[in-house]
């Protein structure tokens, strides 16, 4: 039997962190997940500074975006997954070496307000002089969500760095976080905005003058990717750990938090459209993560920031 | 030298008090002291000088300086004013005005700041109703640099507020009415006798409201990103974001920049004070001298309005957003929901957790830093410990370089089990609380030495002479004697390390939550209402504390407490 | 150069049942140019009566006259930059960022003259008190005595009607305050009034014209001081500026060309009596610590027990107790040929003594 | 009560080039019991020599031995806390937290006394100098005079062996200090011995047994209050003790029995001169102030002009010049009949004068 401590560094929120544990604990009584939370960055950081200091003690990660999973990579950090059952699984959810696996389906599209002059259908609209200002988008300096925004959007042929530029040229700002995007939305201080689906989701139930709008040329998407550490300490337990996260338990767990799961034959959550009918951007996985540093310089030159 | 006479026992507890240093103090120092070097020098060189030399980096540099000094001139114009006003002229409320003004400061950064623009957005809609649609485009204006700058000045003001006002309250009634007997008029007095004598507090005021400003990380993370304006934390921020292989010898050079400019600052000051001349004035400014005649009750009311506008808007902002049933749903009485605060209480054992993990990590430092700045200052202060002395500059270090550096440089440090004892200390509140130690101490010792500086000397020799021991000298002289200034420094520590964030972001593990990292998770999950009440939970807690310092401080000699006039 | 006149000023600190009457009732009445001194114990009042001239502070009722200018009186208070006074404060309270020259051009400045003007002035006044050669310094590089010479050049420098001194010389040395009163009394041949707070008889007695006793917020007797010193009217006053022995004693025959008869115990001795005439036989002595001689031990005279000596260069302080039945406290001031030792029993006669005027109520005052 | 024994003590502040050298080799012997007063101008060192007797300061060379203890010596530095010495600081240094009981009580409780043994001892200290009512204020209740008094009996509740006094009355009033001055003359029966350091020296001659004089970290002269006084052996101690006025002359005749004949001008008159018949013509009088008596206008003397005239109660203080080809200034104490005026020319006769004795080099001493 799998036993033992299990140690997990998660960029999830809180309340998602603390729920994969229980149900994952529900099958494995005896493993102790002791996990560290916090932002991207600060998972990351923590990761390198340990890894620098010569002794990681991380034994699976799990965060929002794949950059970062292919620089670890690179740096032959990771433990090659064999032993997963991907049969259910789309290729472009994992890694072709099977390093980094996706755990689930969160796409970013548009969140509107109630109140907006003018509804966007597409990313497009969001040129539209009447949003003028009105814009806000999460920072892909800061979040790896919206890199991969920044990534599809650049290799999109109808839009383009033109496009990017001329959100700018709209006055769109560009903020450190999703959270920071939502509370712009939600208290109307913007109308729209670029945004995980979830947020938007959770947000309208609860009452918020929020609606989230997949646009006319498709989402994009991260797949919240998991690695094991190939100096990981309790090997069994993080295999049985990531195994559990793509297994139909922990996608059927997951769709209970608000999330798309990864196969078309589990149900997303109540409300949500089916995952048959998203329509996504054509993203090439690898010329974007190679292409990610290149794409955040030439951000930063035209949002500064 | 007088050192030489320093008894066996002294002897003991300055070696103990020097191995306090250098463990907790100057290994961190020394460490990211040597980092860089390596960075500068090693094989990341070349990512690191051009990191160094990107245009980024410039930009980051520059506006750094002006937040610096817009922050430091608006909170010097802005304290100084408000000292002027609050001790010179019978101003009323005193009590509350200076209370208001110093609690705001109190207030975590980030929390200020997020209130503030949401403040916004009820004015920007009241315009909107009225027909000025053009309005709807307009960014919230806090976003820029100016904001930044109104912000810091605004925040950092009771800093110079403080001083001045100590300042002030040390000037010779007679050097006034000197003046006044030989025919000048208040204006002129103000100009030519009161602000060249308090020009000393002034700029050690300004000087210590620079190096906060340029070492901010929430004001900028919150108002610069958006408003496309960049310092060198946020910059360090982003840098390890990026996560290129060079992120960390990068963001140990670029704090160093942070570093050098504070020391800039702090520079600028020393200067000055060696030019300022430094008369010890015994007799102290009972009543005001001056009254503002037929301006001074409405320029008291605006200002005693104004005042609680800055200490209450923010907080009711929280309070509001917190009872909220969701975003952007207006707030009535009806549909006010406590369900974030069982949430947070209730349904999150973290919660309790991080509650009780931060007052422990603020009781616990405080009182350890409380113990050891009593020893450090009396070596430095009263037997003039030369070496100590020469160590004080490194004990800033810690404080002005950003959070998340020295976290880094924690980890780098305890990570592996210590040799010999085979255990290690990571993941363990013991790194934080290590973290907290090399943090404030010089937030601790300062008003410790200070304090230590104005006691009579005679009055310790005294105890020398008539004294048995040297514990028996300590604990009843000595402690009893510089206990408001150590309370003083305590307090700060407290309040500080209760919602210390940027350190302990990166520290902490299961079972370690801090509360800032707890309200940093939930914000961070888009559920700011209940980061909002955690918020609310940890100012109430902070708002009784501070009552119940006044409580105690009532006992306790003028000036120990900051808020009280 | 101008009168002052003081009519009947009441001051209370505080109000209700808390207040404090720091003045009550002072009438007093300065000639130009006069030297007066307020001499009296802590708290009596004397440094509130110079503020309320200076107009530092409010008076609650009467009124002050400067000159022709009424400055202070019900509903009226000229504010003191208006007043033309010069303040000397005991803390010498100089501006410590002025150089010495600036500190004492402050004054000219306010009152409008150009620099050009007022140069030569300041340096007259640093003449006058020796420390032209210091006009560069800060108050900072000077001792307590200079700093204190710079705040007579300061307050002297605009030529004031009134300059006024509020214990000036009580932070000082005893070798400097010799030294400051040659200053000051040199500063006398100028055009202003002067008035002097002071609670070192010493210093009233050596520098005024007249001093003024005060105590508890009245005056007690205004005089010159040698008349204060021979004829005080109160025994406070007796007590507190000569430092007098006040004796209870016997009249033996009434007052005759300034001159009674008096009796203590069975020692019968001269004394001087102003009574005209009263016969009243109970009366009180006023002897001053210089007035007894050491006579032969069976002579006619009081015998005292000496308690301690004090050497003081060329003569002894001694305190001695009376002996016999009224065993009262005395202050002497023995020769240094009287060599007088701690146990000795001396035998002295008196050589001067003034008869207490009969005594005026105090009730009568408040 | 102990012997204390100090031998060519150095005492320099900083270092090499910058060294301030504030004791140059003082030595001193003191008896058991003795009140010893160190007299000199500011700076002279005499704080940095009371505090290297009661170990705050550490010496650079030169023992000192409290009784039959070495305390300091090269390579020993006995603690204060171990020397058994009384201090009373200038400031009174009392701790503001604790009662005057507490204060008192300290060092009993310090030198392992029970609160019931020391209690009595508390109270009998606090007797002494008349404070047992106030045991239960704190020292912030306390006037200047009242702190300074619980001060001595903190410094001798203990029986020290030495205490050590560093200008006690520095910062009282003139009447207070009188009043401190008779509770430190009581102290003297306790058994400690006690040094007093002061630079008025009004209080070291009315105080001391022996009066050493301090000059730049030299001893002048170590003598009695009247030898210093009437007998000064340098121009430093003549002018610094007693206010002497010193004046060239000519010898006319050489000593006998103590006294020679000497000419000031024309004018000729007896001077005490121990110089065992030297012959020197040249010489230097010291004369007091109240050495002068006023004589008829003819008489022959010496002819001043009245320069400033202070009035002191019942004599006046006199700052004249000698009128002649020797314009010196004198200060001089005349009596109350002498009635003195400003602009006066008076003529005054020698009533004591004393020869200095020929210069010792001051190299000598360095
Ligand atoms: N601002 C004040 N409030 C209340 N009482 C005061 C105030 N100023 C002075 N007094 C009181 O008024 C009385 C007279 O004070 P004042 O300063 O005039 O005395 P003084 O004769 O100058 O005494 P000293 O010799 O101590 O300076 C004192 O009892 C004092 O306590
Ligand atoms: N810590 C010190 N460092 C350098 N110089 C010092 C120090 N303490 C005293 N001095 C110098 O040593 C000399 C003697 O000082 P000391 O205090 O003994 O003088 P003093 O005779 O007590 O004078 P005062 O009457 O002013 O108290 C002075 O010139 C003083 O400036
Ligand atoms: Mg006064
Ligand atoms: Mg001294």
């Amino acid at each position: 039997a799998v036993s033992g401590n299990l140690s997990l560094y998660t960029s999830q929120p809180e309340r998602d962190a603390r729920g994969t544990i229980e149900a994952f604990n529900a099958l494995y009584p005896n493993v102790k997940v002791n996990v560290f939370r916090s932002g991207t960055t600060e998972v990351l950081n923590r990761l390198r500074t340990e890894i620098a200091a010569g002794s990681p003690r991380a034994d699976v990660l799990l965060i929002a975006d794949a950059i970062s999973m292919e620089a670890l990579k690179a740096d032959g950090r990771l433990l090659r997954m064999t032993h997963l059952n991907t049969q259910q699984i789309p290729a472009r959810y994992f890694d072709n070496e099977r390093t980094y696996i996706g755990t689930k389906l969160i796409s970013t599209g548009l969140v509107v307000n109630s109140k907006a002059p003018f509804k966007p259908k597409s990313w497009k609209d969001l040129l539209n002089p009447a949003l003028k200002g009105q814009i806000v988008m999460p920072s892909p300096l800061y979040s790896g969500a919206a890199a991969i925004i920044v990534g599809a959007w650049s290799r999109t042929p109808d839009l383009g760095w033109p496009f990017i530029e001329g959100l700018k040229a709209n006055k769109a700002i560009a903020v450190k976080g999703n959270g920071a995007v939502l509370q712009q939305v939600a208290t109307g201080e913007k109308m729209v905005g670029v945004l995980v689906d979830f947020m938007a989701f959770n947000a309208a139930a609860k009452g918020s003058p929020v609606e989230f709008i997949t646009p006319k040329e498709g989402l994009t998407y991260v797949t919240e990717p998991a690695a094991i550490l190939n100096t990981a300490s309790n090997l069994p337990a993080a295999q049985a750990f990531v195994s559990f996260l793509v297994s139909p338990q922990g996608q059927k767990f997951s769709t209970t938090l608000g999330y798309f799961p990864l196969q078309g034959n589990i149900t997303p959550p109540a409300g949500y459209p089916k995952v048959e009918s998203l329509r996504f951007l054509p993203m090439d996985a690898d010329a974007l993560l190679k292409g990610a540093e290149a794409d955040r310089k030439r951000f930063s030159d035209i949002f500064g920031g | 030298m007088s050192g030489s006479r320093a008894p066996a026992q002294e002897r003991w507890l300055l070696w103990l008090a020097l191995a306090f240093l250098a463990v907790f103090s100057l290994l961190p120092a020394a460490y990211l002291a040597l980092q860089m070097g390596l960075a500068l020098l090693g094989p990341t060189r070349q990512a690191v000088l051009a990191t160094l030399m990107s245009p980024d980096a410039w930009r980051a540099s520059q506006h750094t300086l002006e937040v610096g000094l817009g922050g430091a001139t608006l909170a010097l114009i802005y304290g100084l004013v408000f000292a002027l006003f609050v001790s010179l002229t019978p101003a009323r409320p005193r009590q509350w005005l200076v209370f208001a003004f110093v609690v705001q400061a109190l207030l975590p950064p980030q929390v200020v700041a997020l209130a503030w623009t949401q403040l916004w957005l009820p004015l920007k809609n009241t315009l909107i109703a009225q027909g000025w649609d053009s309005w709807q485009a307009i960014s919230n204006p806090l976003q820029s640099r100016e904001g930044i700058i109104l912000l810091l000045g605004i925040h950092y003001a009771p800093l110079v507020f403080l001083t001045v006002r100590a300042g002030l309250l040390n000037l010779s009634p007679e050097v006034i009415e000197a003046a006044r007997v030989c025919g000048a008029s208040p204006r002129s007095i103000l100009r030519r006798v009161i602000l060249p004598l308090v020009l000393p507090a002034l700029v050690a005021g300004g000087a210590l409201a620079f190096v906060s400003c340029i070492g901010n990380f929430g004001i900028p993370a919150f108002l610069g990103i958006p408003g496309d304006y960049l310092v060198l934390p946020t910059l360090i921020y982003r840098e390890l974001s990026g996560f290129g292989p060079a992120a960390i010898p990068s963001a140990l050079v670029l704090s160093a920049l942070v570093a050098v400019l504070a020391a800039l600052g702090m520079g600028v000051q020393r200067v000055f004070l060696r030019c300022g001349s430094s008369e010890v004035i015994a007799t102290r400014l009972k009543v005001p001298p001056f009254h503002l005649g037929r301006w001074q009750t409405p320029v008291a009311m605006g200002l005693t309005l104004w005042v609680s506008l800055l200490l209450l808007a923010p907080l009711l902002a929280l309070l509001a957003k917190s009872v909220s049933p969701g975003l952007g749903i207006a707030l009535t009485w009806a549909n006010l929901s406590l369900e974030h605060y069982s949430y947070v209480l209730l349904h999150n054992d973290a919660t309790l957790r991080a509650f009780v993990n931060s007052v422990s990590l603020s009781v616990g430092s405080a009182l350890v830093l409380a113990v050891v700045s009593l020893f450090l200052a009396y070596q430095m202060a009263y037997r003039r410990n030369v070496l100590l002395r020469r160590l004080m500059p490194w004990i800033e270090v810690p404080y002005v370089i950003p959070g998340v550096v020295l976290a880094i440089a924690m980890i780098l440090l305890y990570l592996k089990p210590l040799p010999l004892l085979g255990w290690s200390f990571y993941n363990t509140l013991w790194i934080i609380f290590f973290a907290y130690l090399a943090r404030f101490l010089t937030i601790q010792l300062r008003p410790v030495l200070s304090g230590f500086m104005q006691m009579p000397r005679e009055m310790l020799e005294a105890a020398e002479v008539f004294g048995g021991s040297f514990v028996s000298r300590m604990w009843h002289i000595v402690v009893p004697l510089i206990l408001p200034s150590v309370t003083a420094g305590a307090l700060l520590v407290m309040l500080l390390s209760l919602n210390e964030l940027t350190v302990s972001a990166l520290l902490w593990a299961t079972g370690t939550e801090t509360l800032g990292v707890l309200v940093f998770g939930l914000e961070q999950g888009g559920e700011s209402a209940a980061a909002s009440a955690v918020g609310i939970l940890s100012i109430v807690i902070t708002l009784l504390c501070m009552l119940l310092a006044s409580r105690l401080g009532r006992r306790l000699p003028e000036g120990v407490l900051p808020w009280r006039a | 150069m101008a009168r002052i006149k003081l009519q009947d000023i009441h001051k209370h600190y505080g109000s209700g049942a808390n207040a404090f009457h720091a003045l009550r009732g002072v009438s007093l009445e300065m000639h130009s140019g006069e030297f007066v001194a307020l001499l009296g114990p802590s708290g009596s009042g004397k440094t509130t009566l110079l503020r309320a001239i200076a107009g530092l502070e409010s008076i609650n009722s009467g009124c002050i006259q400067i000159g022709d200018d009424l400055v202070a009186a019900p509903g009226r208070h000229v504010l003191p930059e208006r007043r033309n006074v010069g303040v000397v404060f005991q803390s010498h309270a100089l501006w410590p960022h002025m150089t010495v020259f600036d500190n004492v051009l402050f004054p000219l400045r306010e009152s409008g003259l150009s620099a050009a003007q007022a140069s030569p002035r300041v340096m007259e006044a640093l003449a006058q008190v020796d420390l032209q050669a210091l006009a560069r310094r800060t108050p900072g590089e000077l001792s307590g005595g200079q700093k204190q010479r710079v705040a007579l050049a300061r307050a002297m420098v605009a030529r004031p009607r009134v300059i006024l001194f509020d214990e000036p010389l009580a932070s000082l040395d005893v070798e400097l305050r010799r030294d400051m009163m040659r200053h000051i009394d040199q500063m006398r041949s100028t055009q202003s009034s002067m008035v002097y707070v002071t609670h070192n008889q010493e210093e009233a007695l050596a520098l005024a014209d007249r001093v003024v006793v005060l105590s508890e917020g009245c005056i007690e007797q205004v005089d010159t001081p040698i008349r204060l010193c021979r004829e005080p009217q109160t025994e406070m006053v007796a007590r507190f500026v000569g430092a007098g022995n006040l004796l209870p004693a016997r009249r033996i025959s009434a007052a005759q060309g300034g001159l009674a008869e008096v009796a203590l115990g069975d020692y019968h001795f001269a004394a001087r009596d102003t009574s005209a005439g009263s016969t009243q036989t109970e009366l009180r002595l006023c002897l001053a610590p210089t007035a007894f001689v050491v006579a032969a031990p069976n002579a006619p005279g009081l015998s005292v027990l000496v308690e301690h000596v004090f050497f003081q260069g060329s003569s002894y302080a001694v305190d001695a107790v009376l002996q016999g039945a009224l065993a009262v406290p005395l202050s002497l001031v023995l020769p240094f040929e009287a060599q007088p030792r701690r146990g000795d029993v001396l035998r002295l006669q008196v050589r001067d003594a003034w008869v207490m005027p009969e005594a005026r109520g105090t009730s009568q005052l408040i």
